[in-house]
């Protein structure tokens, strides 16, 4: 078991003592989604020093803690107290000794719009209140707190996992596993219940223009838990007895059998609740995602075509019927469909968001050392950063990496068919089914690629584009129309924008692929840095050569460590080890994904994150296939030589495996 | 049944702008006119509903539906058994 | 003439979103749909040219441009002198 | 006459010698329309050093002079720098001897996307140039140098008598009646003619959505050159020459008879160009507008209809129809047809810019000394300021004042309805004709306003918005539609917010009379400070109260003098003037327009302007009206004790309309 210590707490300094508080306050008018994270605000006196007023103030982040009342709350503001002042804190390279004299923690509750603030004075005295956005104090109530717990509990549940490479995410938080007790899960399976109906409040993910009843932030947190725990029993039942009050919440029982295993009943629950209502989109938009896995593309095109007639206006069946078509071979209908997307304009991924810019020089960041594993929690971030500005900037700069919601779902029904048609074809069909500006200019040069690559002597003819002002204003093309072109159709500016995403992406790997080829042929080895094999990875990876893709992964290992390229790899080793039946394949899976597991384990230990669902679900696996005994002393002797701690990280996953009965029992 | 009568304001590629007598401004898909129209030409669209296609798309989905819960939703499907 | 099939997806105020077969959306004013129409029911749209109705707009805005010629046109409009 | 002196010319000081030229080749790239104005670079050398290096770098804009060879350039730069040179100038506050070492002209050529230079170093040497955005030059030509003189007369034409109240608008830069001599006049013609069908290179209003051969900025000026110089039969004579290579034209040639009071001909341009083209938008809308003009409702509606029909992209018909229905009393029609109207929402005006943002410690804005008036020319535009920073805010930040193009065009049309109807009804009907957010929320209180208003007590009630979103994902009102439901459209967003804007405007004028029947009651006088007076006739203007809106303006001139309030009441006296046969009213608006005249020639001095079509007009005016001699010793006796040059001023004004023969000849 690890234990949390002064290396597991980072700060952010502030100017002046309790400003974050009142910047907290101030930001609460403009938050319309699930809000910031839980926050603590720490005022600190200097130990030696007679004077007991604070000299200085800093705050850190939260997911995952207990907020059910102001006790527990309590209790967590005075452990992290002791740890702080039981001895001088290594603090900007000195030792320095503090005493902590008031502590606050802030967690937003995204139901009633209130932030919820439990003060401790030390030695003694707590104080709680729930303020609103205008800093006025509302009375407490058993429903807020119920409220504020379940708003914690989802944001913990939604963002766990989220990709943190990018380098604006927030770092000066403790993510705290949030299932770590029985009674917690337990009431927030309570709370789901309770507050169902207000869920919409909590807003809805990025792929859907509108949060509905059985699609939203509670919800996907619900399915989320229930997936973890594997409780589906506890789960079913709660959306049984939501199901009598709305039947659309059928949707979340089908997809808890299909989650769960449970596939005649699911097909059942479908089944019967489209009977019922032949119009509920997203139960037919299940369906036919279902006979689409199953390959029964007879069935699941006219589901899809279904589905999309009854709710035209969301993203998702049309993405389904888009993949039918795609299975199919049909390429031009998919292309015309593909075109015809809702796309979600107006709505960015939730986040975990700071309430305000730090400087760096006031960020404490101290190295956890508890855990340590060679080369993974002594990575050195500046020399990431300075191996990632040299760069080339046509990698760099890829913009398909950036591409967000329903637009990066396009780009990927793009580019799976570019990668069953290849990139002609895939234009030719694009002339096709879409008014072109002009016919495609053969032979014109492209001076901005070299040779070798079947990309390189043409440039992107240009599609007439779909927008208000085109439509409006734009081409005339003469008063009679030609009934040829008038079977086309425009194409829609962010289709249009996607292709030429995939053009660059395209572009980039046929380069790849060709210096790879005349390296092999000159019997050389490609050097690249783990930065750039990283990024070529997920170049391939984005055009779906998920083996191409791995060994870019692989490659960017061989040097230093890097979580993207292991996360990335733990999927595909995963994926493979799933498709095999040969034993020795498996094992050799199965001591790569060991490895990979670990090292992220400590990874995200030394960022002060001790929840992953992802990895969670791997070490089950992993128990389940090779046994607890023998995991348990092949990471002792694979990991223990010169390393502290690493198997206690392991172990505390294995527990809370332990906890809700996923794993054989330690003896 | 509706039945209106429009002026061709604009023909694009693929949509056209129409106008009503009290000027509410359509946006019609190419596709659904007439050849020969230009812009000024003046169209006749009725809209009626097609119960009979109604009938025939409820029973072929109801048949889709059947057969979809025949195959997948009685019995676990077998699948192969994966131990060496 | 042009007749099509197409489902209504959704109905707004004013606007509903029709679907093609081949799952073209558009957006169609209510007011040119028969009444009694909701989600999942199947409209058939006539587009017909209107040649009789061209031939009287075409003659009333020819009488219109020769009386405004004949008014306007012909000789300066005596204006009240303004001298004083 | 006036001459130019170093009063007269503003600079902007460098940081480093030569800046100025360097961006503004770099932001040729981005210049898609008639781009910056005519620009002055000067390196200086402080006079007694012996060293002939210059030591300062100094730059200013220009319109209005003759830029169609280089030969009149140098001319132009060998004047400025003897003027400089002369004697030592004010400069900073100190008195300073400059030697200028180097002068260079730059002049943006619209056609070509090139910058016209001309260098010339002192005391020998002219060299010039064109250069494109890349730095590279172009071998100059005959149609160049004639493209750059017409793109310069463009811009000096259609900029004239902008509203430059703003307080980011260009200052440093002199502003030259490009009319002063035929032959420039005669040349803009011919250059007209010649680069006629590139005249769309040039753009368009912000009013108009795309440019076309009939309408463009090129026209624009040529429309305005023949109406200050009032030779309409040059005029025909090109639209003559061109209509035989493009019929469309002919729109222009009914323009030039109506303008030039040819109405005769200009109905019958119109009828034989409609009969030739039954769909030309343009001509059938300038045809409603005459029939809307002659009151003849019966034949305008029929026709703007017609236009709207055959022109459905364009704003124009559709406002005419607007007017038509206003006319006719059908505010119902008025507000749907004003709902459908196509708005330009991709355009600004076209303004002079900057090519850089100087800091206003490097601005020298000498004041010319030639021509002085007492509390015109000395006006301190700091205590201005602070006079506008203490305007109440509600009455300083009303949206409506900030309203572009089309959508200022459209509340204008909304303010017409309103003016008829009043406020109550017009939501009446905008209830009928829109579907609403929920019923009008009767009784209501509104705690922002004060009691007295008949505004106060409601708020606006809210419409259902059509845009995107709504439509795609909104409220779908159950399934079945009701029938009243589906007669009533969706209001635009735009036209929501012109409503809203509506209110806002029409709470303050309502406010202020009621105040004004306050202090009539009490026989007080109202205080107010001229920047308050200015902003509520600008409000009473918006809403068609021009009576009420000119007292504001005349009470803001009891105090201080107010370019705004002046150009306001100049426009609304000379409309009165119109209207009235009582030969001594007519005299009172002649002395109360000439003493506008006259201070406002005073003030554009001031700022380096010496071009005003409005003030040329209304001093032509004038002049037929009372005869010159009785108007320059009017002029004397007025304005010359004290002051000086003021009759000079009006001279150049009076030169010029000599010139082409607009005003009786001077004995």
């Amino acid at each position: 078991m690890t234990s949390v210590t002064q290396g597991s707490i980072p700060e952010v300094v502030e100017k002046t003592i309790g400003e974050s508080l009142g910047q907290r306050t101030s930001i609460l008018d403009n938050v319309n989604d699930l809000g910031p994270p839980d926050m603590v605000h720490l005022a600190k006196a200097t130990a030696n020093s007679s004077a007991k007023t604070p000299s200085s103030g800093t705050f850190f982040y939260y997911t995952g803690t207990d907020t059910s009342n102001s006790a527990t709350i309590a209790a967590l503001l005075h452990s992290i107290a002791d740890i702080i002042d039981e001895k001088p804190q290594l603090w900007f390279g000195k030792h320095k000794a503090w005493k902590v004299c008031e502590a606050t923690y802030c967690s937003y509750n995204a139901f009633s719009r209130l932030d919820s603030r439990v003060k401790v004075a030390f030695p003694g005295g707590v104080e709680s209140c729930m303020v609103d956005s205008s800093g006025n104090k509302q009375v407490e109530t058993d429903r807020l707190w119920l409220q504020t717990y379940v708003s914690s509990m989802v944001r913990a549940l939604v963002t766990a996992d989220n990709d943190s490479s990018d380098f604006t995410s927030v770092v000066e938080i403790r993510k705290i596993n949030p299932l770590l007790t029985k009674e917690g899960t337990d009431l927030f399976l309570d709370g789901f219940e309770q507050l169902f109906f207000e869920g919409t409040k909590l807003g809805c993910s990025e792929n859907l223009q509108v949060p509905t009843n059985a699609n939203n932030m509670l919800v996907d947190a619900f399915l989320k838990c229930i997936q973890i725990t594997g409780d589906y029993e506890r789960g079913l039942e709660i959306i049984g007895r939501l199901k009598t009050i709305d039947a659309s919440v059928g949707f979340l029982e089908a997809q808890l059998y299909l989650s769960g295993d449970e596939e005649v009943k699911a097909v059942k629950s479908m089944h019967d609740a489209i009977l019922a209502n032949p119009l509920d989109g997203e139960m037919l938009t299940l369906q036919a995602e279902y006979c689409l896995d199953k390959n029964r593309l007879d069935l699941a095109l006219p589901i899809a075509t279904k589905a999309v007639n009854s709710s035209p206006s969301n993203f998702k069946p049309w993405s389904v019927l888009v993949k039918a078509y795609i299975a199919l071979g049909q390429y031009e209908q998919a292309l015309l469909t593909l075109n015809s997307c809702p796309m979600v304009t107006h709505k960015d991924k939730y986040i975990l968001k700071r309430i305000n810019n730090p400087r760096p020089e006031d960020m404490h960041l101290p190295l956890p050392v508890d855990v340590t594993l060679d080369k993974v929690s002594t990575l050195n971030s500046v020399d990431v950063a300075v191996e990632h500005n040299r760069v080339d900037s046509s990698l760099l700069n890829l913009p398909a990496a950036n591409l967000k919601s329903t637009f990066a779902e396009a780009y990927d029904l793009l580019t799976q068919i570019v990668h069953k048609t290849g990139w002609e074809p895939l234009l030719h069909y694009r002339t096709k089914v879409f008014v072109m500006e002009e016919e495609f200019k053969q032979g014109g040069s492209d001076e901005s690629s070299g040779g070798g690559s079947s990309l390189s002597p043409k440039k992107l003819p240009e599609a007439t584009i779909a927008d208000e002002e085109t439509r409006k204003v734009g081409t005339s093309h003469g008063n009679a129309l030609d009934n040829d072109f008038k079977k086309k159709r425009l194409c829609e500016r962010w289709l249009d924008n996607l292709f030429m995403l995939l053009y660059d992406d395209l572009r980039v790997y046929t380069m790849y692929k060709a210096e790879l080829l005349h390296f092999d042929a000159q019997q050389m080895e490609m050097k690249k840095t783990t930065c750039e094999w990283e990024l070529t990875g997920l170049v391939a990876s984005r055009l779906g050569h998920k083996e191409e893709a791995a060994k870019c992964f692989e490659r960017g290992l061989e040097m230093r460590f890097s979580a993207k390229c292991s996360s990335k790899l733990l999927e595909y080793y995963t994926d493979e080890r799933e498709k095999t039946s040969d034993s020795s394949k498996i094992s050799d899976y199965n001591d790569k994904i060991l490895e990979l597991v670990v090292k992220l384990f400590v990874w995200n230990h030394r960022w002060y994150c001790s929840f992953s669902p992802v990895l969670i679900n791997a070490l089950k696996d992993l128990v389940n296939e090779v046994g607890r005994v023998k995991l348990e002393s092949e990471i002792k002797v694979r990991f223990d030589d010169g390393n502290t701690g690493v198997y206690n990280v392991v172990e505390d996953n294995l527990e809370c495996l332990d906890l809700y009965g996923l794993i054989e029992r330690d003896e | 049944m509706v039945e209106v009568s429009l002026t061709v304001g604009k023909l694009d590629a693929s949509l056209a702008l129409l106008l009503t007598k009290d000027h509410h401004l359509i946006e019609f898909p190419t596709i659904l006119l007439p050849d020969g129209i230009s812009t000024g030409s003046i169209v006749r669209i009725n809209c009626d509903r097609d119960y009979s296609e109604e009938d025939l798309e409820n029973k072929q989905f109801d048949r889709l539906q059947e057969e979809i819960y025949d195959t997948f939703g009685k019995h676990e499907p077998k699948s192969p058994v994966l131990k060496v």
